[in-house]
């Protein structure tokens, strides 16, 4: 599908077009997607060289992204869609942040997926690979969309390929059940996400972005698409308390799926609410930062609460995605209110601080997930009650892990630290609004995100220290193979961002500047002037950080502790079996397990989650002890929401009772209706 | 970089190194005189230390290299925690690394990596140990951060050296939010550091033992490491205690004279604070584990409390 | 002139051959046959029309014109499709011993007759044929629906006749009136049942008659359209019929149905300057939206169900029709045309799965997509178009029917939300472990007809990424006819 | 059929002489006798059974046929012609037999208020607008005949499967 018509001013004279190179790329992976449908079942030449195409394409879409990002708008216009709407692509800098990340994960997350589809999933590889790539393709065209109807086709694209990924194995019943809850809830966000660009167009009946971003709405309309905006992008991103798909979801999909959907589905919502927010709607009004903030605050403390209490893994970090969100939520919602006040550069270090976050939760996350999905393969086990000790046996894995987990847990100097750190440093600037209401609140808030930071940090290191350290919880995990070349090489490629994020913001920070320059008309500019290994938010005296200097500081220590340690004394070391509290006949069943790891969170949090014990009694032969956790909201909403449909369909199923002369009376009543009616 | 501030870079940093068992001995000593039990001597953590590097290190089996590295870590992290806290001098080429909320994060980095040593073992007390602190952490590392953020809005800075620099020139009076703030700062102290009421340091008690179950496995060097660097812990939360309550005296740019004047009046400053925490740990009892969450969340409170004060008065 | 002789010629020829030698196993082919020499017909005809322009035949008695020349077109091309689908389904009908040979005779000439009556309501000028044919072709497919002489199907085909007889009873009262008001303008001589006719003078008809007429116009095609609370007849006739028939009768039948109600809301909104009709359309299109979708959500008979789609579809398309206006008038009209090539597409894959899986019964369907993947895949994929999946072309025309109403009728939204939020749940939760999963049906000795289900989808995919010009014309002249 | 023939004298228009014609051939021989041969060989025995009770039947029938007058006074009062006013009758009737078929429970009476439906309907043809186009009328006509020829065999097949012909019977296509 190369472009045919390419517009675009200056661009049109020049020969690097970036959107086109980018839709080459698209084109390629449609290619790849189309190969794999001719071969469907032969693995090695899907695993082996499709996806690592695959993944060559999104080096090459990361490479064009990079250099997109600071370029101006590109638009091309596809010969397709409806007649008078053709699909409308524009590559802007939000664009093509977005595409970056897309790009980058999309290289690791192939690369291992060439490494991890090695026995069929239940549905064969050349279909995953059709299905993996229109993803991929999908993900890259919704952000590139300049139309409302490009952007719904793309957006259910994505949807339904990766519905069909996430269903791969689609002999478990559960698995099945996952999928379709996932859809039903991405397909009624996108019917709210529709009417949105409905009330965008103006009933003006061109649905380009063009158009809506030269509407001018009136508040009770910008507001309406905005809250329209908000469900159908929240839906998708799992928002409370529209989240409950989300941990279904994520652990039935394959691994490198669930990297791919954690790590840069949810992201397209974001990108959605950005778009929507200071793209097309372009002028914000307080309440909607408020109820962004109030909303994203809530998802964020609810998923990282209950990813402390989950016992398996691939759940855990899916209510740990949902936590991200949260705190991506709140970020936007910070911006839209320091932009409502006309605070532009405020919201830039805000919004600085969401897309900074993007990107780093795209990485971690991704590498996060791919790794569960090695610890799958080579133990076949998701419960963290049954792993343990895999350090031993797979120490690639485990290292490469502990970077991913130290950026989740949001610890310096890895990346996730850099994106709290400059959403704390928001809040901090927040007293200077002009509403004594939100001034208050802001400490509260900032407290929160501390919180929520702090549990994460316990969540990661459940994760890590139950899966990867102790002793085996199994005999069987002892023969745990570790990686493939091809997974270790995309998890390398993962954690390499992870770092790169780390170590050095301000050179990010920089790359992304023309994002916030397009969204709120004001960038970060003294952060970057300053050009040096030093993020200097404002001012040096207000705050900075300097996360290589930081490293090498540790750095330093360890290594001159290490030095002078083995210098001034010596470095013998003795191996013995550990302690064992004076009981020989301790076993690795013994060790403190996840659920015990997450019961203090369960005593404090207690009325977020809906327990169900089952307690043993002093005089039970064979005592056990069970605890399930469940989600207030499928009780308190779902539940009764299925009911009352159920009962509504009920009554209105008693219509048709089989009755003809029935049948004839609403056929006669309706006419006598419609008669009298029409008297009028 | 002025030459000056290198100077005082440094000395801040084998200050702290050598000061801080001291630290832990002073308090060691008063706790002793107060519960009328003879001293160990002033010098006893020094002995321990050559002690155990002297001797040698007995690693379980099956410890992987998590085990080995992280003392050496935590060492690190404390020992750069001391050098960006402004305790002798404002002027500090580190200090602009790290800000008050990095010094937060340093310290998570730290607990994180202990409490993961502590599971690499697989014991049952490390894991318990690893999860209780984790469990003290996850709520002491945001109230700290509240306590420092309050200090933040008085001088719009979270940069440590900037709030130091404006607490200490403002003039004495009381303030609600530092009022609230300190005793919020002082309840976090006493959690983060194994105190009572919260650990008692002194102890192997296996129900109630936070600290030590983290490290039942260490010996030698090792253990050393980690000893020092929860003295170096003890010792950087006094500073930031001193610092953000009492910041006079604290040298500033260019003031030779007044970085001589400095250390001394640190080490007052210090052996006043040690004085009263063995007051308090004297006076108060070890709670029940149970009871922990609930104190650290007061002091949670307190500190968002005394945040929205220095909101609402102004400082 | 010739053409439309054709178009109209080789059903009826095919109806009368059928009717005599339907019976023998040729019987299958030749209806093929005689349906291919229709749709052939209907291409020469459509090129006339691109060509030409609308044309009249036989003293003005037939009109094409951009709104029903897709239509015919469409309708030969799914009676072709449903009688290829038709061939290997009956055959495993007849080995099943549901199908005699005289049962065989039967269903085969109705079908052309079907086709027939179809046609002519379609081509037609006059409002009265207009009547006579939607009249015959319920009469026809009353006999189609019967075939298997079952209690079921005869309890649905009596219903079917007795509700849709007295459905369209209203409509003749209404046509009548219609005549009434136009032979006052036009006069007896006038062809004063000719829409053309009535076209040209409709702001002179007297608006009384007009408003009474079109209440009775509208009860009586509505219920043919399956319109609640006149639908009950839809749902039974589908599921108790032989698939083939459910195929058209959602495909074809309620399509002609529709376009009967276009006709006649042309003329009213011209006589009374009001949006009366439009308001009917939209109430009664909504109300069908919101009660199929719960209708839908408490199915267990599969081809039940998708009757339950078709009513659903039927009512956005009334009430799109209703908005009224140049997008929403396009969007009835590609919705018309996508819901009734995928509906069919799946009906076709319906009717393999069922044979496969010997019951109707969705509960007892199991994994489709092991033992035959391309009915699994062709269920599977129709399903998620027809609950308007991008980028089939059900989607193109709910966006912007959906896009639309957000402005135009916002209070609607809530309720087109809610219910095809409920049907997306209903159907999709029960066609998904119908196709997935671990499975239950067993092979059968004669290959399907995939073509048809494919050849469906795959146009129903086109027109959701690219309608060609021709068709984009006719459908925006349509729909400025149509008062846009 | 008199109507047609009266409307058809007094305005002197041919065609509805062959219009009442074909009324009289269907509705007064070809019909009666073929529902007659189905009665008999079906055996039907005639008592009316209604599912609302008569009395109840008669007061709503009356209402009817006032509404319906209702909604024809301002279409008569513009008619012009000879029949005006029947309009409103042809519409009782319509309505009425709409009635008749809601309350009857069994087959036949059912076919009956059918046909009584189509009879209000040509009334209201003829009447109102001196007669449809004889094309339609015709189609009108050859429709009513197959569809009587449908319902003939349908009334058989019924009493095959049912043996009974109580509508009651075709209660089992419904939601449960």
């Amino acid at each position: 599908m190369p472009p045919i018509v390419t517009a675009g001013g200056l661009l049109a004279a020049t020969l690097w077009v970036h959107l086109d190179w980018v839709l080459l790329v698209v084109a390629a992976w449609l290619l790849i997607a189309v190969v794999g449908v001719f071969a469907l079942r032969r693995l090695t030449l899907v695993a082996r060289v499709l996806f690592p195409v695959g993944g060559a394409g999104g080096l090459a879409l990361l490479g064009i992204a990079l250099s997109a990002l600071q370029g101006s708008p590109e638009v091309a216009v596809l010969p397709i869609g409806l007649p008078q709407l053709p699909f409308h692509f524009r590559l802007d800098s939000l664009s093509a942040f977005f595409l970056m990340v897309i790009g980058g994960i999309s290289v690791g997350v192939s690369a291992f997926a060439a490494g991890y589809f090695r026995k069929g999933e239940g549905t064969p590889p050349g279909l995953l690979a059709f299905e993996y790539h229109l993803f991929l393709a999908s993900m890259v065209l919704v952000v590139l969309a300049d139309d409302a109807y490009a952007f719904m086709v793309m957006w259910e694209t994505m949807a339904l390929s990766s519905f069909f990924l996430v269903t791969a194995n689609h002999r478990i019943v559960e698995i099945q059940r996952a999928g379709y809850l996932y859809l039903l809830v991405a397909h009624i966000g996108a019917i709210g996400i529709l009417l949105c660009f409905g009330v965008l167009q103006a009933n003006s009946g061109d649905y380009t972005f063009a158009n809506m971003r030269a509407q001018q709405l009136s508040p009770f309309w910008a507001s309406l698409a905005f809250l329209l905006a908000l469900f159908g992008f929240g839906a998708k991103a799992g928002i409370l308390p529209l989240h409950v798909w989300l941990p279904e979801a994520h652990p039935a999909a394959p691994s490198p799926v669930s990297a791919l959907m954690s790590g840069v589905m949810l992201k397209t919502a974001i990108y959605g609410v950005l778009r929507v927010l200071f793209d097309l709607l372009q002028t914000p009004i307080w309440w909607w930062g408020l109820l962004l903030l109030t909303v994203g605050l809530a998802t964020a403390l609810f998923g990282v609460v209950f990813a402390a209490v989950q016992v398996d893994m691939k759940r855990l970090l899916a209510y740990s995605s949902i936590e991200n969100i949260g705190l991506l939520f709140s970020g936007i919602g910070l911006a839209v209110l320091f932009s409502a006040y006309g605070m532009q550069p405020m919201a830039a270090l805000a919004l600085t601080a969401v897309l900074y976050h993007v990107a780093g939760h795209a990485f971690f996350k991704s590498l996060l997930f791919v790794g569960t999905g090695a610890v799958l393969h080579a133990t076949g086990e998701r419960n963290l009650g049954k792993l343990g000790g895999l350090i031993r046996c797979m120490p690639w894995v485990a290292w490469v892990m502990l970077i991913g987990v130290l950026a989740s847990a949001g610890l310096p100097p890895l990346g996730g630290f850099v994106s709290e750190w400059l959403l704390l440093q928001s809040f901090l600037f927040s007293p200077g609004l002009p509403s004594a209401f939100l001034n208050m609140l802001i400490p509260v808030v900032a407290a929160l995100i501390a919180l929520i930071g702090a549990l994460a940090g316990y969540t990661m290191v459940k994760f890590f220290g139950v899966i990867f350290l102790g002793q085996p919880r199994e005999e069987r995990l002892a023969q745990a193979h570790d990686a493939s070349g091809w997974e270790r090489l995309g998890m390398l490629w993962l954690a390499a961002g992870c770092l790169v994020l780390g170590l050095c913001p301000v050179q990010f920070i920089a790359v992304i500047d023309p994002v916030t320059q397009l969204l709120v008309g004001a960038g970060m500019g003294e952060a970057i002037a300053a050009g040096s290994w030093l993020l200097v938010p404002v001012a040096i005296e207000r705050a900075s950080y300097g996360p290589a200097i930081f490293l090498l500081g540790v750095a330093a220590s360890f290594a001159l502790a290490f030095l002078l340690v083995r210098l001034l004394y010596h470095g013998r070391l003795r191996r013995a079996a550990p302690w064992d509290c004076g009981y020989p006949w301790q076993n690795a069943r013994m060790q403190d397990t996840a659920e015990g790891f997450g019961q203090p969170i369960r005593q404090i949090f207690e009325p977020f989650f809906r327990m169900e014990r089952e307690l043993p009694s002093p005089f039970d032969a064979a005592p056990h002890y069970r605890v399930r956790v469940g989600d207030h909201f499928w009780h308190w909403l779902y539940l009764p929401l299925a009911a009352l449909v159920e009962r509504l369909a009920r009554l209105i199923g008693l219509l048709q009772q089989g009755r003809i002369a029935v049948y004839l009376l609403y056929s006669f009543v309706t006419l006598m209706i419609v008669l009298a009616v029409v008297k009028q | 970089m002025t030459g000056l501030g290198a100077v005082s870079q440094l000395l801040e940093i084998v200050m702290a190194l050598l000061l801080a068992p001291l630290l832990g001995g002073w308090i060691n000593q008063w706790r002793a005189w107060l519960q009328n039990r003879s001293a160990p001597g002033l010098l006893q953590p020094y002995r321990m230390l050559h002690k155990l590097f002297n001797k040698e290190s007995v690693v379980a089996e099956h410890a992987s290299p998590l085990f080995r590295g992280a003392p050496y870590i935590v060492f690190g992290c404390m020992a750069l925690a001391c050098a960006i806290i402004p305790t002798l001098s404002t002027d500090l080429p580190l200090s602009p690394a790290a800000d008050a909320i990095a010094l937060v994060g340093l310290f998570a980095l730290a607990r994180v990596f202990i409490s993961l040593a502590a599971m690499d073992v697989g014991t049952s007390f490390g894991t318990l140990g690893a999860r209780r602190e984790m469990l003290i952490g996850f709520l002491a590392e945001p109230a700290l951060l509240m306590v420092l953020f309050s200090a933040s809005l008085i001088s719009k800075s979270t940069s440590l050296t900037t709030i130091v620099e404006t607490l200490a020139h403002r003039e004495l009076a009381i303030y609600p939010s530092l009022a609230l703030a300190g005793v919020a700062f002082t309840m976090v102290s006493l959690a983060e550091n194994a105190r009572v009421p919260v650990d008692n340091p002194a102890t192997h008690l296996e129900l109630t033992m936070i600290h030590e179950a983290l490290i039942l496995e260490y010996s030698g060097r090792h253990l050393a490491l980690l000893e020092w660097a929860a003295s170096l812990k003890l010792f950087a939360y006094s500073c930031i205690g001193l610092a953000l309550f009492f910041p006079w005296g604290i040298a500033e740019a260019e003031a030779p004279l007044a970085l001589l004047l400095a250390m001394p009046v640190l080490i007052l400053k210090l052996a006043i604070g040690g004085a009263l925490l063995a007051l308090l740990e004297t006076l108060s009892a070890k709670m029940r584990i149970f009871r922990v969450p609930e104190f650290l969340a007061t002091a949670f409170l307190l500190a968002v409390i005394g945040m929205l004060v220095s909101i609402l008065l102004g400082g | 002139m010739a053409t439309l002789f054709f178009v109209l010629g080789i059903p009826l020829l095919g109806s009368v051959v059928l009717a005599l030698s339907g019976h023998r196993d040729a019987g299958r082919e030749i209806n093929v046959a005689f349906s291919l020499g229709t749709f052939v017909a209907t291409c020469a005809l459509t090129t006339e029309v691109i060509a030409g322009g609308p044309l009249f035949a036989w003293n003005r008695e037939f009109y094409i014109d951009p709104l029903n020349v897709f239509l015919v077109t469409l309708t030969a091309f799914v009676g072709l499709t449903t009688a290829i689908f038709s061939r290997p389904y009956m055959r495993v009908e007849r080995d099943h011993g549901k199908m005699t040979p005289n049962r065989m005779r039967l269903y085969h000439s109705m079908y052309q007759l079907f086709s027939f009556t179809m046609l002519i309501a379609l081509t037609t000028n006059n409002l009265g044929i207009l009547w006579v044919a939607m009249e015959a072709a319920t009469l026809t497919t009353v006999l189609l629906v019967s075939v298997y002489r079952t209690p079921a199907s005869l309890e649905a085909a009596w219903k079917y006749f007795i509700l849709c007889g007295v459905g369209i009873a209203q409509a003749l009262f209404g046509t009548v009136l219609l005549y009434m008001a136009a032979e006052k303008v036009i006069g007896t001589e006038g062809g004063a049942l000719l829409w053309t006719n009535l076209d040209a003078v409709k702001a002179q008809l007297d608006p009384a008659i007009i408003t009474l007429a079109f209440a009775f116009l509208f009860i009586g095609y509505g219920t043919k359209v399956g319109l609640v609370p006149m639908h009950n007849w839809l749902p039974d006739a589908h599921a108790e019929g032989p698939t083939p028939v459910s195929a058209v009768l959602s495909g074809l039948l309620l399509n002609v149905a529709v376009y009967a109600l276009l006709r006649c809301k042309v003329l009213t909104d011209g006589a009374l300057h009001s949006q009366l009709a439009g308001q009917l359309m939209i109430a009664f299109g909504l109300l069908s939206v919101v009660v199929a979708a719960f209708f839908l959500s408490r199915q267990k008979d599969v081809k039940r169900m998708f009757a339950y789609s078709s009513i659903e579809h039927m009512g956005l398309i009334t009430f799109a029709f209703g908005i009224g206006g140049p997008i929403a008038n396009y969007a009835g009209l590609l919705h018309m045309t996508v819901h009734s090539l995928i509906k069919s597409g799946i009906f076709f894959a319906v009717g393999h799965a069922t044979q496969k899986a010997g019951t109707q019964n969705m509960a007892d369907i199991r994994g489709l997509i092991k033992v035959s993947p391309t009915v699994g895949w062709g269920l599977m994929l129709g399903s998620l178009a027809i609950l308007g999946m991008p980028p089939f072309g059900v989607f193109a025309s709910e966006f912007l029917i959906l896009t639309t109403a957000m402005r135009e009728q916002p209070w609607a939204t809530p309720f087109l939300l809610l219910a095809l939020g409920v049907a997306f749940a209903a159907v999709f939760s029960r066609v998904q472990p119908m196709v997935f999963g671990e499975t239950s049906v067993r092979p059968l000795a004669h290959p399907p007809a995939l073509l048809p289900v494919f050849a469906h989808l795959g146009l129903g995919l086109m027109l959701g990424l690219y309608i060609p010009p021709y068709l984009d014309d006719w459908y925006r002249q349509a729909a400025r006819m149509m008062g846009g | 059929m008199a109507a047609t023939l009266l409307v058809g004298y007094a305005t002197q228009q041919p065609h509805l002489y062959i219009s009442a014609g074909i009324t009289l051939l269907l509705k007064v021989i070809v019909i009666p006798l073929l529902l007659h041969r189905v009665i008999t060989r079906l055996d039907v025995r005639w008592d009316v059974e209604t599912l609302i009770n008569i009395p109840m039947t008669m007061i709503i029938g009356i209402a009817l046929v006032i509404f319906a007058f209702n909604l024809a006074l301002p279409i008569s009062k513009l008619s012009v012609s000879l029949a005006r006013g029947t309009l409103g009758i042809a519409l009782a009737c319509v309505l009425l037999s709409f009635m008749m078929m809601i309350t009857r429970s069994k087959a036949v009476p059912q076919v009956i208020g059918f046909l009584s439906m189509e009879n209000g309907l040509f009334f209201a043809a003829t009447s109102a607008t001196y007669g449809m186009p004889m094309v339609v009328e015709l189609g009108i006509a050859l429709d009513v005949l197959v569809g009587i020829l449908i319902l003939g065999v349908f009334l058989f097949h019924i009493r095959e499967q049912f043996d009974s012909l109580d509508i009651s019977h075709l209660e089992k296509l419904k939601e449960d």
